[in-house]
């Protein structure tokens, strides 16, 4: 264990250089791998101490609470975060300001009225919104099915923030064109297994669906594979996913997936550490920084402008 | 005749699950007529097979009176070191054969916590279940690994008459579990040891290892799920199989297996995997929305096991 | 060192347990083809010696010859495999296995390597059964078996081993008259097929019957071996409890009152068959009949355990009904259970939990535990029994035998209820403490409490009770005045109905 | 004399946990120079709060030989009702009966299902445990609801002479527990129905009235860590508290309760409790990359369990 240790323990290395914490929703999801990466990626070349820590559970604020009460208690320098709960983080982030340790927000943002409110404050908030890349979706979805046509969803975890706000700018993305008509909305969980499972079973009711959207990639790579299986062509039915995994992109390339939304998590890692270090240096930070949120399909792949992989 | 008597009431337990099942799929072909075609029928016990195969380990854990947390996370585990070693080229048999190998080392680990270490089952495999859980994020840095030659994905697209390759995996195995729990010792002794642990080791059986073997085997049918799992979706994910051991220990009770130890049955084991599969498929077909699910599923849980548990007790005053 | 003629010799055998010193520089020696009967009072350490032979416990100290070889036995299957059989004082069987799977637990028949050949497992456990002629069925589950049953199926596993040394804990304790004489005609047959046997009883009675010599533990420590000819019941029992006991049983007659409890037609679906009886203030009305003939059944349906499906109980004149024990408690009826270690206890809890249990409320002032109150009436009771324990606190698993019997009694004895039933209420308890117990009912009945008592020991039922109801079938097929009642009437009643049955 | 020596085990068996504890402290006071400090502990207390409020009720259930799987799922339920209570302007104290109505409710069906419907606690509550999650999401449509007033945040924020009051819940909630456990007829028919339920029936006791309040009792406590952690993040949330109950049994279990029932103290579960607390901020504070925190628990759990489980052994061998 003792092994474990010194290898897990990077606040030791160099107990010399400033330590920032970047505090994520889960490690076991490649969007928040990709952010690491950027982030890492800057932290060294910046010879910063980055500190990366997350809850088991996605779902599981009150651990991420429990994780930045704990890194104010090492009084880290700065502390980078994706809240898992906007709303629920503001007591936390209220002692980080008391604190004196600068809170930059990625990606889900913090809910700012509540916050205000308070009294409490964040440096700056660095991303795009998961509402944003729902409409994007609701949208591309409307012009490939030219305005109509039988759509089904497959949902997060449900009562899931970040899946809420994807399908709900999704629904509003949508509902400009009356034709295209949601026949089903079925959780997966974020699970590719259940994305496809459920998806086999919606294909079975839904025989003629014209496209899905799925909340995150792995549920949309989990339809595909329920659409082999179902021995229908690819081309039958749209899959739009949502986070620009890896292999999704790879999928879009293959023509199985035609399309997913890019937040650009490694570019967010990377402003992130950076804005970090001009304030650890006494410099200012822009009030908000909003990264270029895409969608990708197969006709954007050919000109590759993608900062992912 | 008392003989007599037992059997007839064994057949009314044993039909009161069965009741449940062909109660709930009527119920779905009433308010679908996508449920009742053989392309759903086969859907649903292609889908069930996975977690119909871990509760084969789980059943006779259970039955030993003992419990096995640990199913889920061993099965995301024993998956990603089965992926890595077919993306590093070795021939598929070899591969799952390593893929097992982790699953029963596992496994294995659990047995001799528990005998050894004199752990409560409940403590050892729950320990496990974050250890394997962590090792397999750790081993593959929280990435999934993806993208098998068709060979492998066979196991889980493939079919053979007609009949889903998974299925057949599951059929032999529950024949397989079902002749070892009647008519071998290893079986007879997992009903000695659940039953009453004292007297069995004071007939001289070597329980510890035993309890070894049969967590073993748990671990190593966790691995075998992991191999329907990876084929099936082209990819092995360390974060796949979460919740995976209440979905296998929901399947067994609700199969007639006791939390006690000492009393239960494959073949109930399997009515319980099928009426877990058809309640999750039922739902999607009739699309009902995401908060009413878990709702029902749970009600269906206690419903079922209200009806069985209610038959059982006709049969005679409880024991213990 | 061992003689040839021994099969068996231990000595210097010592065995401490927390803050019990068990067995103190203990020697004992069996010879082939003897019956060694093996006596003291409770807590003595008899079975610990028993447990020690038989791999169950390890030895503190001492060595152990058998056929003259030190051996040191490491496991119940060491044990086994040196030929030495054990029927446990406390019953080690499965509830959920077929008696058959019981019996060959760990040696079962086999077609091919670990596989089970279960018509020869039937067969060869229906053919033990039979020899010891009762009607089992191989097949049965264990669970489904009565105490006494269960008790036959102990002793089958122990022949089944073909044991050269077989022990025997208590083995007759829960047995009847007649089932104890089919055990005897076995064990007698066992003799001369030259297998030794270590028997240990609290009925005087049967180890002259059956024994050929006779070694007496007091305290954990070696007392005394005799041939059991040269020695007479007195001789025996000042060795065992170091003071003088006289043999007869010391019945009080109290004078009868007005009924107190009154059983009108009373039906339990298809065990018990218009039961009528009625039960006077000071009153001892002993219950006798053979295994199964549903004595026990009728206790758990006046105290409102198994369902009554026909007939009225009455208390004090008023009819009342009783679908749970605690309505039983409330119109002031005691239950001694017969199967302790099941139905009386919780084990792993300690003798002061156990024996305030069912009489919390005393010990409660404004809701809440008076420790001291509750202290001394335990120890009172610890005492007043004579319980052999480190202490009220200690669990009750780590007392012997008879020592929780007494917790058992002693539970209900501070119930100060008005009807006692009372289950084998001596089941297990030396002659010391029975007689103690004895006193106890006299005391009882003296003070205008009415007792039943179940009891399979003829001389017990003989000497205490004022009035003899004799069952069958769940019949009851005599009722016997306490002076006119002899052994032999019983038997006829007992037996009477099976006969006709048959 | 005896019972002297009897008693000096027992001190050694509760010591176990404590021993591991200590340790653990020990150990990262060593590794981080912020572990040892009056803010930190005061945190570690705070953060354990939660859990260690619903391992007491998890305490009382194991006692009897049974398990309660829907704590998390209460929590939540009772929570966002309890919440909405709030938004719609109720008065605090009101709301709060509110919830702990809820909260008790579902604890009071658990014991129904258990007691009157013969199941299995294991079922009984995992049924619960979907459902109440179910209703929860269904009541508030997934949202969850955020921003109360000082008052009510009072209970998490405030302060009482430096003490944080969550803390002073807890402490208040296991001086009333162990009382009720070692000193009132309730404690002692837990023991008994754990321990022997057939005797403690024919002993005379109601068990299925006294199982149905201890269920309800852990209901309750599961609504007052809502209250806890509602006021604490400001918000409640239909998702809250998953898994919180393998947190609680562990805490229980590691406190030395056995799962087979009849045997636990009230003060080894805070000891258990705080072990996970601790282990939870230590890793934070040595900054363990999370996977490996996964690790490290999981084996922590074991490792604790071992040295209590085998002192215990010193004691006797197991018996059963
Ligand atoms: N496992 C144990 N742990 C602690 N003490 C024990 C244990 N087993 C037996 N003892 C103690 O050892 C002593 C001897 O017990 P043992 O069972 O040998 O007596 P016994 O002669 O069989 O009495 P009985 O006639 O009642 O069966 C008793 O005082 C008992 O309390
Ligand atoms: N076949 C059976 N199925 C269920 N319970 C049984 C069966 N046989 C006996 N029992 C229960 O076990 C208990 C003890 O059985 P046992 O035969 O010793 O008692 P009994 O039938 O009353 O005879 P006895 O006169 O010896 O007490 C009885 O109270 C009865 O309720
Ligand atoms: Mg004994
Ligand atoms: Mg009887």
């Amino acid at each position: 264990i003792l092994l474990m240790f010194s290898s897990g323990c990077n606040s030791q290395k160099f107990p010399g250089k400033p330590t920032v914490a970047l505090v994520v929703k889960t490690l076991n999801n490649p969007f928040f791998n990709d952010m690491e990466e950027g982030a890492l990626q800057v932290a060294d070349s910046l010879e910063l101490n980055l500190l990366v820590q997350a809850a088991e559970r996605e779902v599981d604020v009150e651990k991420q609470v429990q994780i930045i009460e704990n890194l104010i208690q090492r009084r880290v320098d700065a502390i980078l975060l994706t809240p898992s709960g906007s709303s629920e983080v503001v007591p936390v982030i209220l002692k980080a300001n008391n604190a004196g340790i600068p809170i930059i927000n990625l990606d889900t943002k913090i809910n700012m009225d509540l916050l205000k409110s308070d009294g409490g404050q964040i440096a700056t908030y660095i991303g795009s919104d998961n509402y944003e890349g729902g409409r994007l979706a609701g949208r591309y979805l409307v012009e490939q099915l030219g305005g109509k046509g039988k759509v089904a969803i497959l949902e997060g975890i449900p009562g899931h923030e970040t899946a809420d706000s994807r399908q709900k700018g999704f629904l509003d993305g949508i509902a400009e064109a009356p034709g295209i008509q949601v026949v089903t909305s079925q959780p997966a969980n974020w699970e590719r297994n259940m994305g496809y499972t459920v998806f086999q079973n919606i294909l079975q009711s839904h025989s003629d669906l014209n496209a899905v959207f799925a909340a995150n990639d792995l549920m949309a790579l989990g339809a595909v594979e329920a659409i082999a299986a179902s021995g229908k062509n690819y081309s039958d039915i749209i899959v739009v996913g949502f986070d620009a995994h890896s292999e999704a992109i790879a999928s879009i390339r293959n023509g199985e997936m035609d399309a997913t939304i890019a937040q650009n998590p490694v570019q967010i890692g990377r402003m992130g550490v950076l804005q970090a270090y001009k304030l650890l240096n006494g410099g200012s930070v822009p009030e908000e920084i909003t990264v270029q949120i895409k969608l990708i399909a197969k006709e954007s792949l050919t000109n590759n402008n993608i900062a992912t992989d | 005749m008392k003989l007599f008597e037992k059997i007839e009431f064994d057949q009314i337990r044993r039909y009161g699950t069965v009741i449940g099942l062909v109660g709930l799929c009527l119920f779905f072909t009433l308010l679908s007529e996508h449920f009742l075609t053989i392309s759903n029928l086969m859907n649903v016990a292609q889908q069930s097979a996975i977690i119909a195969v871990i509760s084969v380990g789980m059943t006779f854990v259970i039955i030993t009176a003992g419990i096995d947390l640990s199913v889920g996370s061993v099965l995301a585990f024993s998956g990603v070191v089965m992926a890595s070693a077919l993306e590093g080229g070795l021939p598929i048999p070899v591969a799952i054969v390593i893929g097992f190998l982790v699953g029963f080392g596992c496994g294995a680990v659990n047995g001799l916590l528990i005998t050894y270490g004199n752990l409560p089952p409940f403590i050892a495999t729950l320990g496990m279940m974050s250890i394997a859980r962590g090792a397999g994020l750790w081993y593959t840095d929280g990435r999934s690994i993806s993208g098998f030659d068709d060979g492998f994905r066979f196991l889980a697209t493939g079919e053979i008459f007609h009949i889903p390759v998974p299925v057949i995996i599951m059929i032999v195995i529950y024949v397989i579990a079902h002749f070892v729990l009647t008519r071998t010792k290893l079986g007879r002794y997992t009903y000695a040891i659940g039953g009453n642990e004292e007297a069995a080791i004071l007939s001289g059986i070597n329980i510890n290892f035993y309890k070894n073997v049969i967590y073993g085997i748990a671990g190593l049918l966790s691995a075998l799920a992991a191999v329907i799992l990876t084929a099936r979706l082209n990819s092995a994910q360390p974060i796949a199989g979460i919740m995976y051991e209440l979905d296998a220990i929901a399947a067994t009770v609700i199969g007639g297996t006791s939390l006690m130890g000492g009393e239960g049955t494959i073949f109930g084991t399997l009515i319980g995997a099928l009426i877990i599969g058809v309640l999750r498929n039922g739902l999607n077909l009739i699309g009902v929305s995401s908060f009413i699910q878990q709702i029902v599923i749970g009600s269906v849980i206690i419903g079922a096991i209200l009806l069985d548990t209610n038959l059982k007790k006709m049969k005679t005053r409880s024991k213990r | 060192m061992p003689t040839d003629d021994h099969i068996l010799l231990m000595e210097n055998i010592t065995k401490r347990f927390p803050g019990v010193l068990a067995l103190d520089d203990v020697k004992f020696d069996l010879k082939r083809g003897e019956v060694h009967v093996l006596l003291g009072e409770n807590g003595a350490g008899k079975s610990t010696l028993m447990k020690i032979l038989s791999g169950a416990y390890e030895k503190d100290d001492g060595t152990i010859w058998i056929d003259g070889e030190q051996r040191e036995i490491s496991s119940p299957r060491y044990a086994q495999e040196l030929g030495i059989g054990i029927i446990y004082q406390e019953f080690n069987l499965n509830p959920f296995l077929s008696v058959a799977e019981n019996i060959f637990l760990g040696r079962e028949p086999t077609l091919a390597p670990g596989v089970i050949n279960w018509k020869r497992l039937f067969a060869k456990a229906q053919e033990i059964l039979d020899e010891l002629n009762v009607n089992i069925n191989s097949k049965e589950e264990v669970g489904d078996l009565g105490v006494a049953m269960q008790q036959m199926v102990e002793v089958a596993k122990a022949l089944s081993l073909n044991a050269r040394i077989l022990i025997m804990d208590e083995p007759t304790a829960a047995l009847s008259r007649h089932e104890i004489q089919q055990l005897f005609r076995i064990i007698r047959h066992l003799k001369k097929q030259g297998v030794a046997v270590i028997y240990i009883s609290h009925r005087l009675e049967e180890i002259f019957e059956i024994g050929d010599r006779v070694t007496v533990l007091r305290d954990g420590k070696y007392i005394d071996t005799r041939p059991v000819k040269s020695i007479s019941r007195d001789e025996l029992v000042r060795l065992m409890v170091n003071r003088d006991l006289d043999e007869q049983i010391p019945k009080k007659k109290a004078k009868l009152g007005p009924v107190v409890l009154r059983v009108d037609n009373l039906c339990v679906d298809n065990r018990l068959h218009d039961i009528e009886f009625s039960l006077r203030k000071g009153e001892v009305l002993g219950i006798a009949g053979l295994m199964g003939a549903g004595r026990t059944q009728l206790a758990r349906a006046i105290f409102g355990v198994d369902k009554i499906s026909e007939g009225k109980i009455y208390v004090d004149g008023t009819e009342v009904s009783v679908s749970s024990p605690r309505d039983a408690i409330n119109a002031g009826i005691g239950f001694v259970t017969e199967d302790r270690k099941s139905e009386g206890l919780v084990l792993n809890r300690s003798v002061k939990e156990n024996i305030s249990l069912p009489n919390i409320r005393k010990f409660l002032s404004m809701g809440v535990l008076d420790f001291e109150k509750e202290n001394r009436t335990v120890d009172e009771y610890i005492s007043k029994l004579d319980i052999r324990t480190p202490g009220r606190d200690q669990n009750v698993v780590y007392l012997s035998g008879g020592n929780q019997q007494k917790v058992v009694l002693s539970k209900w004895l501070c119930s100060h209820a008005r009807i006692f039933i009372f289950d084998e209420p001596t089941r297990g308890i030396d002659v010391g403490a029975k007689k103690e117990i004895y006193q106890l009912m006299n005391e009882l009945t003296a003070k205008g409490v009415a007792i039943i008592m179940i009891s399979s020991e003829m001389p017990e039922i003989l000497g205490m009770s004022d009035r003899i109801l004799v069952m069958c079938n769940g019949r009851i097929t005599g009722r016997l005045d306490g002076e006119e009642a002899t052994q032999e009437k019983i038997m006829k009643y007992a037996l009477g109905e099976l006969n006709e049955a048959v």
